[in-house]
């Protein structure tokens, strides 16, 4: 143990985080050698991404000490952290939106020596080579901001490459990935251990986590549970010990016989994103649509829901048509749709849960122009209750709440509207084990009450468990519809990435 | 007696802390101190009526004896001005002949003279002939209007060689606004030869511009002003001679009127208020007018240092 | 629990701090003037005073709440008294009877908030159709409303009304001021709006996140647009009062109520990015500030001081409400499981 | 075929600008044929000395992410103040040390702003709207309310001295002040500021997300800092000039411009959101709003009407490219 300690280029001893109130993370012990891959595992809100600012440098631990390559490290922050080698991948990649990919990628190696002026040469040198080592090509001159979300994840996961780092520190870096890019990753990440640079790596994708990585720690509710060499895990303990119970998956139940069409799509197309995107959903039925990076397939799901307007093509719901590239339109036809981001699409982090779940029926709940609050809270308190949200109090603001309770404060909305399709993108992104098996109950129990359901993911297991048909996208188009419940997820994979 | 000594005179006046309203205050503080009366002079921030209108409010609310205000937008203060008067305060105004709520309005000249005066000296410094235009602070002030009104009318009459070339221009009392607005008029009309300005500030945004190319002698600048405010181009011959009236003996007279009116004298015309300018005032209803324009220009502008 | 949780938040809330100011600047300028600060004269004086900057900071709160600004509130008031005006000059005559001239003032009013609703119809199709930044949208209309009002008037007043007008700006019942009376009005009237129905909670759920809204499936063109119209409603009611209380209209009265009218919505605690903002908050800092400006008037300080004190008293209460929020962050993160 | 353009040539806001210049400029050259001269060009550069330095300074706020509305106070404070001052203890002393003191003093004052920004976290609008009527209240309340024509003779002297002066063949009069001078080396400093060194890319960094700053080890709160007592001394350099070049130390001038300053700079290009704007786009839209103002004379549009001609021309420039983006924001989905 003690040796362990000697020769750790982490080393943390009895940290504790407090947030007023909050205990992030209490006592943790927490190693990491020399050229080693650790997979920091843990539900929502364990304490894995405070633990990650806390070697960054970014929040200053409450008690414990951190010794970073063997030196005591009182007073650490971003700059200090990184001069001594330390570089972060963060969960919501903290790229700078109006910047270039070149300037993004380099900035922070810039800033570790200490550079007073720009050169923009010696700047596009860096990232072309950090591009080059993980193999991809994005425009050196465009702006982060015009990339699609798994580019930027890309170029986030570049900057880290670009230093000479000794540590990268990756906090759910797949989340935007394809299963393409994931492997590549993890080629990337084995690379990188050759040459001696130590990784840290946080996800939810349990099976990626245990092939990546040589030492597991597991946390909960900000301590410390599990910690042991990969080979003595696998997915089923290791969400034992993440949740303290076991979950198992069960797969979807048939659709009922005779169960009438609910939706038709009909050659829905937008010129340079989709095209003759048709299909039918039935009552009950949980659709899924997957496919690679640019498919195509968020730009489908905000066209059903009208953030996207279509060239062409036309929308049914129950018979009657319904206006495209009309959000409202969209809602009255009782669609519903929980986006990608439920931090800055999904949710109003500041207002109460309460708030958030209402705002979807405030019309219902309006008579003589004044609303009826006392059925309002009632209301939403009740779909609370039904999801099993997890809060203390309604009128907490919902940024106060954990990533997978979030999402069903997202879903309580749309659900308390009792829409007959609902569009979920990435229905389980960011959500912990516990937690996204409850999402999959709700979305079964909710087909089974005769709602239609679109389930937009690339989360293979995810799609298994939950769809009874599954259209594969790709540039733009449909090239292929599956029987869920027949469908392997090695038959599924190869389709995708073929 | 007694209760000549504890009368509570305030002047409000457009602005506080300009050199015209200072000098004017330099003129209360002399009646203060002659007649041992609370005498004081208060004015708002921002040259906004609202803001004086307030201020009066207030000056009611403690209780004053007599107001003499200089009114930044006459109709406005009506309102204002009639609650001071049936709480029994004695109202003088200054510069607002219209003025329906006063006891007096005291004013240093009829407005339309004033002009005509500025645009004698003009004429003449033209040779009668030649286009010219004229400037006023803002087209919302009436005195401006008055006097630029009174000297066009005084043109047309006697001097028919001359030509006034485009609108009114506005400077928002701003000296910036002044100097672009000459360089435009300028440029608009290149065989320009007279200018007159209205704000005190006007001259000097356009004898700057009048400097900056050289056409001291070319041209003819006459406008209301102060001669520390244009006394820098009255000595370059930018600008030629300048009007006004002095503040200070302004605000003595509205200040002696004030107590005339609590001690229930009557005012005559013809009648002399024992101030320079004020000797033979004339009465025309509500409104006294004295003869107490001053032309300054750069042999005598010594003789007034403010 | 709940007993205590509420008296916290009571107290913790930064209309608390603002309350506490008010009774203070109010205790201050009691002690230094007793006869004349608390004389029956100077309180209606000061009640006829506020309202009219008071009713547009109410303005300027409801667009802020969205995360926008009205800066042509001031226009918007003196167009919508010009218009007014001319009617009243042109149609009514000083000499007519009462219950005649109460038509035409009717008909004048109508028009006014008519000009006032379609002033910020305008503001609203900018801000919610065309995407301009509030800040710039109403800074260029504003220009425009007030250069209308000076191409109709020429640019001087507007005057000669029949008695009946002076009634909105000048008169009291039951010895209360009627502008103080409208100003309550609409302070009630919007803190309902705010509260009590669905539009207000979209409005400040948009201020707060307007992406989010989006998703969420509000109407937010016809969110912003309604935000902007009832804003040039309320500009309208203070034009119609400070023409009242001017006994005239002109296209420059009030122009320094601007900047007022925003340091009162911001002293209220509204945040100016959207999201948080409370009409009691409002109510209070317009208190405070007529409170500090009468007494400071009273003890003939420089009225270029007041200006003074009111940007240090903006800062000191962002100061104390920031650092307090700091404090008290931890306090609404509960231990989710 | 347009190869050399960037790529987004033609839908950038300072092609747009400079479209509307140049528009504007054949109008008002076929109303009247003297509008084309050098002399409304020399003319029109010397009314956009003092707002280009305070555009310059104000665009650079809305990169860093923030806005600043007491710029124009702060250039009349420390333009008034060193007025006194070198009055009461040095009144013959050269004008580059008095010009010297004015940008001391504004950046002393910038100081404040910066303290209050980046040091205790308060939101920007706030702090400068409150530090706007400090720092009035003071200067009028303490320093002095009066109209100041006597300056120090060095700052008149600085007023007369010109670069370029004389009448054209034609008989077009120009003249380009010393003063032209003091805007170049602000854009050149600025520029080399924003494009050459880390501390301006981290200007832009901050602009674009300050979480994301933070976390790659930019010192955000010096580089905030940085911005607001840099604004600060560009307000003083621009305050000093306008007060020798016009000749006078006039206390309420310039508070009242800052909102039309920031439309300028907007218009140009700049996002109120931070992380956007260009040099070239800053100095477009002061271009645009000085012709605009300066020449409605020329035009033959009334003075009754300019008010609303300015109100229109801000919502043309800044309501065309916005409308544009949301269209190109609802294109893309
Ligand atoms: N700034 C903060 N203030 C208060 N509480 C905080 C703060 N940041 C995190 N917390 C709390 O600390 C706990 C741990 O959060 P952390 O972000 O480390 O979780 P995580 O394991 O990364 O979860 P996820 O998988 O959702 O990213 C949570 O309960 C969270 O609510
Ligand atoms: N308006 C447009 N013009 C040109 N290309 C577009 C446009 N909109 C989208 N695209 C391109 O079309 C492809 C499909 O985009 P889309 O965002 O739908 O992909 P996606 O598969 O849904 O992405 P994700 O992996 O994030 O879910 C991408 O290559 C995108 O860059
Ligand atoms: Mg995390
Ligand atoms: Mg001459």
């Amino acid at each position: 143990m003690s040796s362990d300690h000697d020769t750790a280029f982490i080393d943390l001893r009895a940290i504790t985080k407090r947030y007023a109130g909050v205990t992030a993370l209490d006592s943790v012990d927490f190693t990491v050698q020399p050229g080693e891959a650790v997979c920091l595992a843990g539900e929502n809100g364990s304490g894995k991404s405070t633990l990650i600012k806390i070697i960054s440098g970014v929040e200053p631990a409450t008690e414990g000490t951190v010794r970073i390559a063997g030196k005591e490290r009182p007073y650490l922050n971003p700059r200090i952290s990184a001069a001594a080698g330390v570089m972060v991948i963060f969960q919501d990649f903290s790229l700078f939106p109006n910047l270039s990919v070149a300037e993004n990628i380099a900035f922070a190696t810039q800033l570790s020596t200490h550079e007073r002026f720009f050169k923009s040469r010696a700047t596009r040198e860096i990232a072309r080579k950090a591009l080059d080592r993980i193999g991809v090509e994005i425009d050196l001159d465009a702006r982060v901001e015009t990339l699609p979300v798994a580019q930027k994840q890309l170029v986030a996961i570049c900057r880290a490459l670009a230093s000479q780092a000794q540590l990268i520190i990756m906090d759910e870096p797949t989340t935007a990935l394809t299963e393409k890019e994931v492997r590549r990753l993890q080629g990337i990440i084995r690379m990188l251990k050759d040459e001696g640079v130590a990784v840290i790596f946080v996800s939810h994708k349990l099976a990626e986590v245990l092939e990546v990585s040589e030492k597991v720690v597991v946390l909960r509710n900000g301590k410390k549970v599990a910690e042991g060499p990969a080979t003595d895990f696998d997915t089923q303990s290791l969400t034992y010990h993440m949740t303290g119970r076991d979950v198992p998956e069960v797969p979807p139940s048939e659709v009922m016989a005779g169960a009438e069409t609910l939706m038709h799509v009909e050659s829905l197309t937008k010129e340079g994103s989709f095209a003759d995107i048709s299909f039918d959903l039935k009552t009950g039925e949980v659709l899924g649509i997957t496919g690679l990076l640019g498919s195509g397939r968020t730009s489908v799901a905000k066209a059903l829901f009208g953030l996207v307007a279509p060239d062409a093509g036309s929308i049914t719901v129950e018979g009657k048509p319904v206006p495209t590239g009309d959000p409202q339109a969209a809602s009255m036809a009782r669609i519903g749709y929980v986006p990608e981001d439920r931090l800055t699409e999904g949710l109003f982090l500041s207002q109460s849960i309460l708030r958030n779940v209402a705002i979807g029926r405030l019309d219902a709940h309006t008579s003589g122009g004044f609303l009826n609050m006392a059925g309002l809270v009632d209301e939403a308190s009740d779909w609370l209750k039904r999801l099993k949200v997890k809060a203390p109090d309604v009128e907490a603001p919902v940024q106060s709440l954990s990533g997978g309770n979030q999402q069903r404060v997202a879903l309580a909305r749309w659900l308390s509207r009792a829409p007959r399709v609902l569009v979920l993108n990435g229905p389980s992104v960011g959500v912990d084990v516990g937690s996204k098996a409850d999402i999959h109950d709700i979305i079964r129990d909710l087909a089974s009450q005769g709602i239609g359901i679109i389930v937009i993911s690339d989360d293979l297991p995810e799609l298994l468990a939950t769809c009874h048909r599954i259209l594969v996208m790709r540039d733009g188009r449909i090239i292929d519809e599956l029987d869920g419940r027949s469908v392997t997820e090695d038959d599924l994979a190869h389709r995708l990435a073929s | 007696a007694a209760e000549a000594h504890s009368k509570n005179i305030a002047t409000v006046v457009k602005i506080a802390g300009i050199q015209w309203f200072n000098r004017m205050e330099e003129g209360v503080n002399k009646f203060a101190e002659e007649t041992g009366m609370n005498a004081f002079q208060v004015g708002p921030a921002q040259a906004d009526p609202q803001q004086q209108v307030a201020l009066i409010e207030d000056m009611i609310a403690q209780g004053v004896d007599a107001l003499a205000v200089v009114p930044m937008s006459p109709e406005a203060l009506e309102p204002v001005l009639g609650r001071a008067m049936e709480a029994g305060i004695a109202v003088i105004t200054h510069e607002a002949a219209a003025q329906q709520n006063t006891a007096y309005d005291l004013e240093a000249f009829v407005n339309e003279d004033f002009g005509a005066n500025l645009m004698e000296q003009l004429a003449t410094c033209m040779g009668g002939e030649g286009e010219y235009a004229v400037f006023v602070g803002s087209l919302t002030s009436q005195t401006h209007n008055q006097w630029v009104d009174g000297a066009i009318a005084h043109q047309e009459a006697n001097y028919p060689n001359m030509t006034l070339v485009g609108d009114k221009n506005e400077t928002f009392d701003d000296a910036e606004q002044a100097y672009t607005k000459a360089q435009e008029v300028l440029r608009a009309f290149p065989n320009i030869k007279g200018m007159q300005g209205s704000a005190s500030t006007d001259v000097a945004g356009i004898g700057r511009a009048i400097e900056e190319r050289g056409m001291e002698d070319a041209t003819c600048v006459f406008g209301t002003s102060l001669p520390s405010i244009a006394g820098q181009y009255l000595e370059t011959g930018a600008v030629d001679g300048i009007g006004f009236w002095d503040p200070a003996v302004a605000g003595e007279a509205m200040n002696k009127l004030a107590v005339m009116v609590m001690n229930g004298e009557e005012v005559t015309d013809g009648m002399d208020l024992g101030l320079p300018g004020y000797e033979s005032i004339s009465l025309d209803g509500k409104v006294i007018y004295g003869q107490a324009w001053v032309n300054v220009n750069a042999d005598n502008m010594a003789d007034y240092p403010f | 629990m709940t007993d205590h949780a509420s008296t916290k938040t009571i107290t913790s809330a930064p209309e608390f701090r603002l309350l506490i100011i008010a009774v203070f600047v109010f205790g201050l300028m009691s002690v230094l003037s007793p006869d004349r600060f608390l004389s029956a004269q100077n309180l209606t004086s000061m009640a006829f005073q506020f309202p009219e900057f008071a009713i547009l900071a109410l303005a300027m709160t409801i667009t802020m709440l969205t995360g926008g600004i009205d800066l042509s509130v001031v226009g918007v008031a003196n167009l919508s008294a010009v218009v007014a005006a001319i009617i009243l000059t042109q149609f009514a005559d000083p000499a007519m009877p009462a219950s005649q001239s109460v038509i035409w003032l009717s008909f004048a009013i109508a028009a006014a908030l008519c000009i006032g609703a379609l002033a910020g119809l305008v503001n609203g199709c900018l801000v919610a159709f065309f995407g301009l930044p509030p800040i710039l949208a109403t800074l260029g209309s504003g220009l425009v409303f007030t250069g209308f009002a000076i191409a109709m008037t020429g640019g001087s007043a507007v005057m000669g009304f029949p008695d009946t007008v002076a009634v909105i700006g000048n008169a009291q019942v039951l010895g209360i001021p009627v502008p103080l009376i409208l100003f309550a009005l609409l302070a009630i009237v919007l803190h309902l709006i705010l509260t009590r129905t669905a539009f207000g909670l979209r409005v400040t759920m948009f201020g707060a996140n307007p992406l989010a809204a989006l998703y969420a499936a509000i109407d937010i063109n016809r969110m912003l647009i309604k935000v902007y119209v009832i804003a040039g409603l309320f500009s309208s009611v203070a034009g119609l009062i400070i023409m009242s209380r001017a006994n005239s209209a002109k296209a420059d009265y009030g122009s320094s109520y601007l900047l007022l009218a925003v340091l009162i919505a911001v002293l209220g605690g509204v945040n100016p990015y959207g999201g948080y903002g409370r009409v009691i908050g409002v109510v209070l800092a317009v208190l405070s500030m007529q409170f500090l400006s009468s007494g400071l008037n009273m003890l003939q300080v420089s009225n270029f001081a007041r200006e003074l004190i009111w940007g240090a008293l903006l800062i000191l209460v962002m100061v104390i409400n920031t650092h307090a929020v700091t404090a008290l962050r931890g306090s609404f993160a509960k231990t989710p499981k | 075929m347009t190869g050399w353009l960037p790529k987004d040539f033609w839908t950038r806001n300072e092609t747009l600008v400079a479209g509307v210049i140049a528009l504007f400029c054949i109008i008002a050259t076929l109303s009247d044929p003297r509008f084309f001269t050098i002399t409304t060009v020399s003319d029109l550069l010397r009314a956009s000395i003092v707002i280009g330095i305070l555009a310059v300074g104000a665009m650079l706020v809305l990169v860093s992410g923030g806005i600043d509305v007491s710029f124009t106070a702060i250039a009349v404070f420390a333009m008034y103040s060193s007025t006194v001052l070198f009055l009461a203890i040095w009144p013959d002393a050269p004008w580059p040390l008095i010009f010297a003191v004015s940008v001391a003093f504004g950046a002393f004052l910038g100081a404040f702003n910066g303290f209050f920004i980046a040091f205790l976290g308060l939101p920007t609008l706030i702090v400068t709207l409150g530090t706007l009527s400090i720092f009035r209240g003071f200067l009028l309340t303490f320093i002095g309310s009066q109209r100041i024509s006597d300056l120090p003779p060095d700052m008149r002297d600085f007023s007369r001295g010109v670069l370029a002066r004389g009448t054209t063949e034609a008989g077009n009069f120009y003249s380009i002040p010393w003063a032209a001078l003091a805007l170049v080396f602000v854009i050149v400093l600025t520029w080399f500021i924003l494009k050459k060194t880390m501390l301006g890319r981290s200007i832009y960094a901050i602009g674009g997300s300050v979480e994301s700053a933070r976390r790659i080890g930019i010192n955000v709160k010096w580089t905030q800092f940085f911005v607001y007592v840099y604004v600060g001394a560009l307000a003083g350099l621009a305050g000093i000039i306008h007060g020798s070049v016009g000749r006078m130390a006039d206390p309420f001038s310039l508070v009242g411009l800052e909102l039309s300053v920031i439309a300028a700079v907007v218009l140009g290009g700049a996002r109120l959101i931070g992380g956007y704007g260009t040099l070239t786009g800053t100095l477009l839209g002061v271009a645009l709003i000085v012709i605009v103002q300066n020449s409605l004379i020329v035009v033959g549009i009334p003075t009754t009407w300019q008010s609303v001609t300015i109100g229109i021309l801000i919502l043309l420039g800044t309501g065309v490219p916005a409308y544009r983006a949301k269209r190109a924001a609802a294109r893309a989905g």
